[in-house]
């Protein structure tokens, strides 16, 4: 049962902080922005590269994420913000656009080869019975301190109180003398950096290609729309819902129904899974699971 | 050469239907389809599927169309009360939940392996006169479908839709009920892609769920943000030209003797850079919409 | 930057070669898509193939070149390009493509055009639906998949949990296994098919896990093997004995720590020709085999160069015919290859391998 | 009175704890101009929502021609002939000012009509552009109108669905003066054609101009309904005015 816990955990966490970021530049930019799942995958690249070219692992994986932070603001500046003053859903193909670029560059640079750390590698700790192993141990940590720093940010600086306010009303928040676009510039290199930090985080635990970021986009607008998109810490409940539904399929043996030992879904139902709840929350809950409806008129 | 540029016109023309039946959604009734390649699949499947039990073509043409009108009616419907870009998210999910269905359902579908040996359309003629007769099909079989469009988006359901994109409460309030206009829109196009990739499965002999990746959808996107959104001849002109491009890229490779992975990552960055470039330099696309239309004398 | 390196290489390469105008056959691979890796393994097979040929004298006394063009992994892509091939490039053979359920449509029409077609890594046994002239110069699964049975029934196995890829190669493989296992008496406790590309694969390794197998018998490309085998060692599941079809492509990326002792199969490339073939290939790419699809791509140009020179013509009929002469025995460096009457390769000697201190030795 | 087309009784509405209408009984006539006034914030806003299939009641009914439409969705109410106009109309940048005058007539727009050709009458459209004045920017995209021009083009839209009752929000908010002698014209004409109209406006010399009877809420009830005439020597108006919107002078 335990092993069940630590399963979702994993999982959860290999959504969460990209669902996070995800979350959180919608509040400010109201569109979702695609290529912030392929600053996960660049994240994780840069750090790779960085080792590789000789700095340990923990400098190298603060400047891949400050880097992706940079190239985030940069591409903020001189793309989003201008579709975005065309609309959201054209910012949003413009997003699209931006992450297949981004894809075609990592096919010339790195080609298609998956990617590693070079880290050493232990046997699994048993704890209650469940294996978990000292990376995935690392990761549930560091994706704790990164969430509690950015709740932290988020409630008890004045930072956080600019964001807030002018994710909910950016007018209001520009005729009270809040700086927005700076705001908004602080939030675009928050989230790329959490998403990036997320990427490094699952290639910690395994590997990243290119496919990587195309892969993990819709369980991560899964987790961050449960959430309610624009609730960033809606998010981490989004994705710890999104790990339950996709361990619990693929875990709940249908064999004792049918008469037979084991019958398992195919694991690839795992992810359908997930974006059958994607769609039933928008149905239901357009908002997401967090957000109390308030319907316009 | 000449039966190259057969085959090339053939998959213009095909790409030229999903095109417009794109645009139709999407430039004309402001529908943000990200799933228009499961509409493409379902009259792929049609075909294979009547193949593969030994139905007949007929019943091949009944199922494509069952098919795609079921899905488009489901878009359609969880859309009712969806912001465009969440229903764009969720219509990409709801893809490849098709797509994963189709991959792990191998009793019905032929699974990953897909259903080969569809007979070709016209099989009592061979090679050239056989490629001739394809393409004279594909023609017209676009010619009609481009033609309905056309008489389409000039009736006063065309108005309708036209309106429901720019003002949807104001189409509502003079009347109009907003998700019979989605449905008629999403199943009326869903038909022009089925009937796509009806002849596409005849035509290539062959049908498999990697025929559906989501990446198929976004060049089409990228075929009629090129074009020029709410533009039929836009759509179809967007077709022609990014196959041709495509088409004719490995030549200019063997030119200049570039490494063949070029060709891919041109691909990608033919597809994102013409995305990019045209929602920022020239939203309106190469033929742009027509405000007033022929009609208004 | 070796990359870039590379294809500074390549560009001066083709740039050296293109005046000769002699005979040109095509290729279309997977270069990018989620087959890329052995799209690449299977171009190095070829450039060795082609210097090789044109060191010791070329074909009808000119040069032989290839044009290769990327199927991107898409059916329509493919398509494309052998339409290109043929009646562009008017090639008269074509080597190609990777997965099945590509091989398939692309043979299709090069059996239209009246092409030799040669098959070199699709081993789904659908493809002996393909008529004309068409030739597997790999073992399809129903010869792979039923040794590894033996082998493993040999090995003790009764009860085995089988992971493949969800591809009409991990499914044809995976079918082979199973009904000759169960037809030699073992259990087959769970057989689970995964998507490719993804970032986990412990989901499947637990559904595994719930059978109790006495052994895990998989296979899978190197993106995702690196995956399974690491997730299959942090879960403990390694005290198990893992048995691996093409044992050189499923450890290929893997830490030497998590392979550790896994015993399987693969296909014999060190025949007498074959071990120089892997010492050029080593040389020339700085590395082991990225999969092992690289030999059946040498083969094929290999036993395309001779029966162009067999044939004494540039004729895909001519070429056919003396392929087919040629095919009845050619000592290749995938070992010996025989064609039988719908042309498919049908032996193919295997080695029983396993891993130890980090390589792949015999068994 | 004959058969009033519409009649509200006993609506009541609100959005959280704020009580917005409460227990609100109205008529309108066939054929009658009736103004609804109020301060802002009382609700009047919110009764057009509620009439028409923008918002739903709490509680009460409310009938229209006969029907009970209480549950209706917008565009049913819309085409059993109620329509309404909104205090800040957006109009479509891609599409002319005729594109939209042929397309507000959604009567018989189905799947069947899907293809024919449209048979709207461009003389209808040209001789109700020519009426509002605005013929010379048939052509323009709707969208880039004035504020004023809009709303006479919102108008006439309404009017094009053939309905028998035409709520106004504010006609006269933000509309040039010149145009307010030529919208009041245009309603008389409206309610010539025998089209009652419901119109919330704050603007009296409009009111008296035009309206047959009038109905003041405050703080979500009805505290007058009585000839405008005589909304100046009702107490409560006076007071509910002067005592929460002074500055608005509105009462003349």
């Amino acid at each position: 049962m335990f092993q069940f816990v630590v399963d979702v955990a994993l999982r959860a966490c290999d959504l969460m902080l990209i669902a996070v970021g995800m979350s959180a530049v919608y509040s400010l930019m109201k569109f979702p922005n695609i290529a912030l799942a392929q600053y996960a995958a660049m994240g994780a690249f840069l750090a790779i590269v960085l080792q590789r070219a000789g700095l340990p692992l923990v400098p190298s994986s603060i400047v891949a994420v400050l880097i992706v932070g940079v190239v985030a603001v940069l591409l903020n500046r001189v793309l989003f913000e201008r579709m975005l003053a065309i609309g959201s859903s054209t910012a949003m193909i413009g997003s699209l656009a931006v992450s297949m670029v981004i894809s075609a560059i990592f096919l010339v640079i790195i080609g298609p080869s998956p990617a590693r750390f070079n880290l050493e590698i232990t046997r699994p700790l048993r704890v209650l019975g469940a294996r978990i192993t000292e990376h995935q141990v690392l990761s549930l940590g560091i994706t704790a301190a990164a969430i509690s720093v950015f709740a932290i940010l988020l409630f008890k600086t004045d930072l956080g109180r600019c964001m807030r306010a002018t994710a909910t009303n950016n007018l209001l928040a520009d005729a009270t003398g809040i700086d927005t676009r700076k705001t908004k510039t602080a939030v675009v290199a928050i989230s790329a950096c959490l998403a990036a930090l997320g990427g490094i985080i699952i290639t910690m635990k395994g590997e990243v290609n290119i496919q990587t970021g195309l892969d993990l986009l819709l369980p991560v607008f899964s987790a961050a729309i449960l959430g309610g998109l624009g609730n960033p810490l809606g998010a981490v409940g989004g994705a710890i819902v999104i790990a339950m539904a996709e361990t619990l399929i693929t875990n709940v043996n249908f064999g004792p129904i049918l008469g037979q030992d084991l019958v398992f879904l195919p694991a690839a139902y795992a992810t359908a899974g997930s974006f059958v709840i994607l769609v039933l929350t928008l149905l239901w809950r357009p908002r997401g699971l967090f957000i109390s409806e308030v319907k316009r008129v | 050469m000449f039966d190259f540029l057969i085959h090339v016109l053939i998959m213009c023309c095909l790409y030229s239907m999903l095109a417009l039946s794109l645009n139709l959604q999407v430039g004309f009734g402001g529908l943000m389809n990200f799933g228009q390649i499961a509409l493409f699949g379902c009259g792929a499947y049609g075909a294979a599927l009547a193949y593969k039990y030994d139905l007949g073509f007929a019943s091949g043409i009944l199922i494509a169309v069952g098919l795609s009108a079921f899905v488009s009616w489901a878009f359609a419907g969880i859309g009712r009360n969806l912001q465009s870009d969440y229903w764009g998210i969720a219509t990409l999910a709801l893809a490849e939940v098709v797509r994963i269905i189709v991959t792990n359902e191998g009793w019905l579908t032929g699974g990953a392996q897909g259903i080969s040996g569809i007979k070709p359309l016209l099989p009592e003629l061979s090679g050239r006169s056989q490629q001739l007769g394809n393409l004279a099909i594909c023609g017209a079989v676009l010619l009609v479908a481009l033609l309905a469009c056309m008489r389409l988006t000039r009736s006063r359901y065309g108005l309708g839709l036209k309106l429901m994109r720019e003002e949807p409460q104001l189409a509502q309030s003079v009347g109009y009920d907003i998700m019979s206009l989605k449905r008629g829109c999403m199943i009326f196009s869903g038909f022009i892609a089925a009937a796509a990739g009806f002849i596409f499965a005849h035509y290539i002999t062959f049908v498999g769920p990697d025929q559906m990746f989501s990446s198929e959808t976004f060049l089409i996107w990228a075929m009629i943000v090129i074009g020029g959104l709410g533009n039929h001849f836009g759509a179809v002109f967007g077709a022609f030209l990014l196959q041709f491009i495509f088409a004719f890229i490995p030549f200019v490779k063997d030119m200049l003797g570039l490494p063949t992975e070029f060709v891919a990552a041109m691909r990608l960055v033919l597809i994102g850079g013409g995305l990019i470039g045209f929602i920022l330099w020239r939203r309106t696309g190469l033929f742009p919409e027509k405000v007033g239309g022929r009609a208004d004398g | 930057m070796k990359r870039l390196l590379t294809y500074a290489i390549l560009v001066a390469g083709l740039a050296g070669s293109a005046h000769a105008k002699d005979v040109t056959i095509g290729a279309i691979i997977p270069l990018s898509g989620a087959s890329a890796t052995q799209g690449e393994d299977q171009r190095r097979g070829m450039e060795l193939a082609l210097e090789k040929i044109n060191v010791n004298g070329g074909v009808l006394g000119g040069k032989l070149s290839i044009i290769t063009e990327d199927s991107a992994g898409r059916a329509p892509t493919a398509l494309d390009a052998a339409k290109k091939l043929v009646t562009v490039d008017n090639v008269p053979v074509l080597i190609g493509e990777f997965s099945s359920g590509i091989t398939i449509p692309v043979g299709e029409y090069i059996a239209q055009q009246k092409k030799v077609h040669l098959n070199v890594a699709s081993t789904s046994i659908d493809v002996r639906k393909i008529k004309g002239d068409f030739y597997s110069v790999i073992g399809l699964d129903d010869v792979s998949g039923a040794f590894s049975a033996q082998d493993a029934i040999d090995r003790g196995a009764k009860k085995v949990a089988v992971i493949a890829p969800n591809n009409a190669y991990g499914q044809g493989i995976a079918d082979a296994f199973a009904k000759k296992f169960k037809e030699l008496g073992g259990e087959v406790a769970a057989s689970i098919m995964y998507t490719e590309g993804q970032t986990s694969y412990r989901r499947e390794l637990q559904q595994l896990e719930k059978s109790a197998p006495d052994m895990y018998v998989y296979t899978a490309y190197g993106k995702e093997s690196a995956t399974i085998n690491r997730e299959a060692f942090e879960l403990g599941l390694t005290d198990t004995p893992w048995y691996a079809m093409y044992i050189t492509m499923c450890t290929a990326d893997s830490d030497p720590k998590y392979i550790e002792g896994q015993i399987g199969m693969d296909l014999n490339y060190v025949g007498p020709s074959g071990a120089d073939y892997q010492a050029a290939y080593k040389k020339q790419y700085n590395g082991d085999f990225l999969s092992t699809f690289n030999g059946f791509a040498y083969d094929a140009v290999m036993m395309a160069a001779a029966a162009i020179n067999k044939a004494q013509s540039d004729d895909p009929a001519a070429i056919a015919a003396a392929l087919a002469e040629i095919g009845k025995k050619y000592d290749g460096v995938t070992g010996e290859i025989a064609f039988d009457d719908e042309h498919q390769r049908v032996t193919q000697p295997y080695l029983k391998l396993k891993i130890a201190s980090g390589k792949v030795a015999s068994n | 009175m004959a058969e009033p087309v519409l009649k509200i009784s006993g609506v009541a509405k609100s959005y959280g704890a704020n009580q917005v209408l409460k227990d609100i009984n109205l008529e309108v006539g066939a054929q009658e101009i009736v103004g609804l006034l109020g301060p802002n914030g009382c609700g009047k806003s919110t009764l057009l929502n509620l009439s028409s299939g923008f918002a739903r009641a709490d509680a009460g009914s409310i009938i229209f021609g006969g029907h009970d439409i209480t549950a209706w969705g917008v565009e049913r109410i819309a085409q059993a002939g109620l329509v309404r106009t909104f205090q800040l109309p957006s109009m479509p940048h891609r599409m002319t000012v005729a594109e939209v005058l042929r397309a507000a007539d959604s009567r018989g727009v189905q799947f069947k009509t899907m293809f024919a050709p449209d048979r709207s009458s461009m003389q209808e459209v040209d001789a109700l552009l020519e009426g509002l004045s605005l013929s010379h920017v048939r052509n323009l995209p709707a969208g880039s109108l004035s504020g004023g021009q809009k709303k006479l083009l919102s108008i006439a839209l309404a009017l094009r669905t053939n309905p028998k009752l035409i709520c106004l929000d504010e006609p006269t908010a933000g509309v040039h003066p010149n145009l307010r002698h030529s919208m009041v014209q245009l309603l008389r004409r409206v309610s010539e054609r025998g089209i009652a109209l419901l119109i919330v406006e704050h603007d009296m010399h409009f009111i008296r101009e035009l309206c047959s009877r009038c109905v003041v809420l405050d703080r979500g009830e009805v505290i007058a309904n009585c000839v405008p005439a005589s909304l100046t020597s009702n107490e409560r108006v006076v007071e509910a005015y002067l005592g929460s919107a002074r500055d608005k002078g509105a009462i003349a």
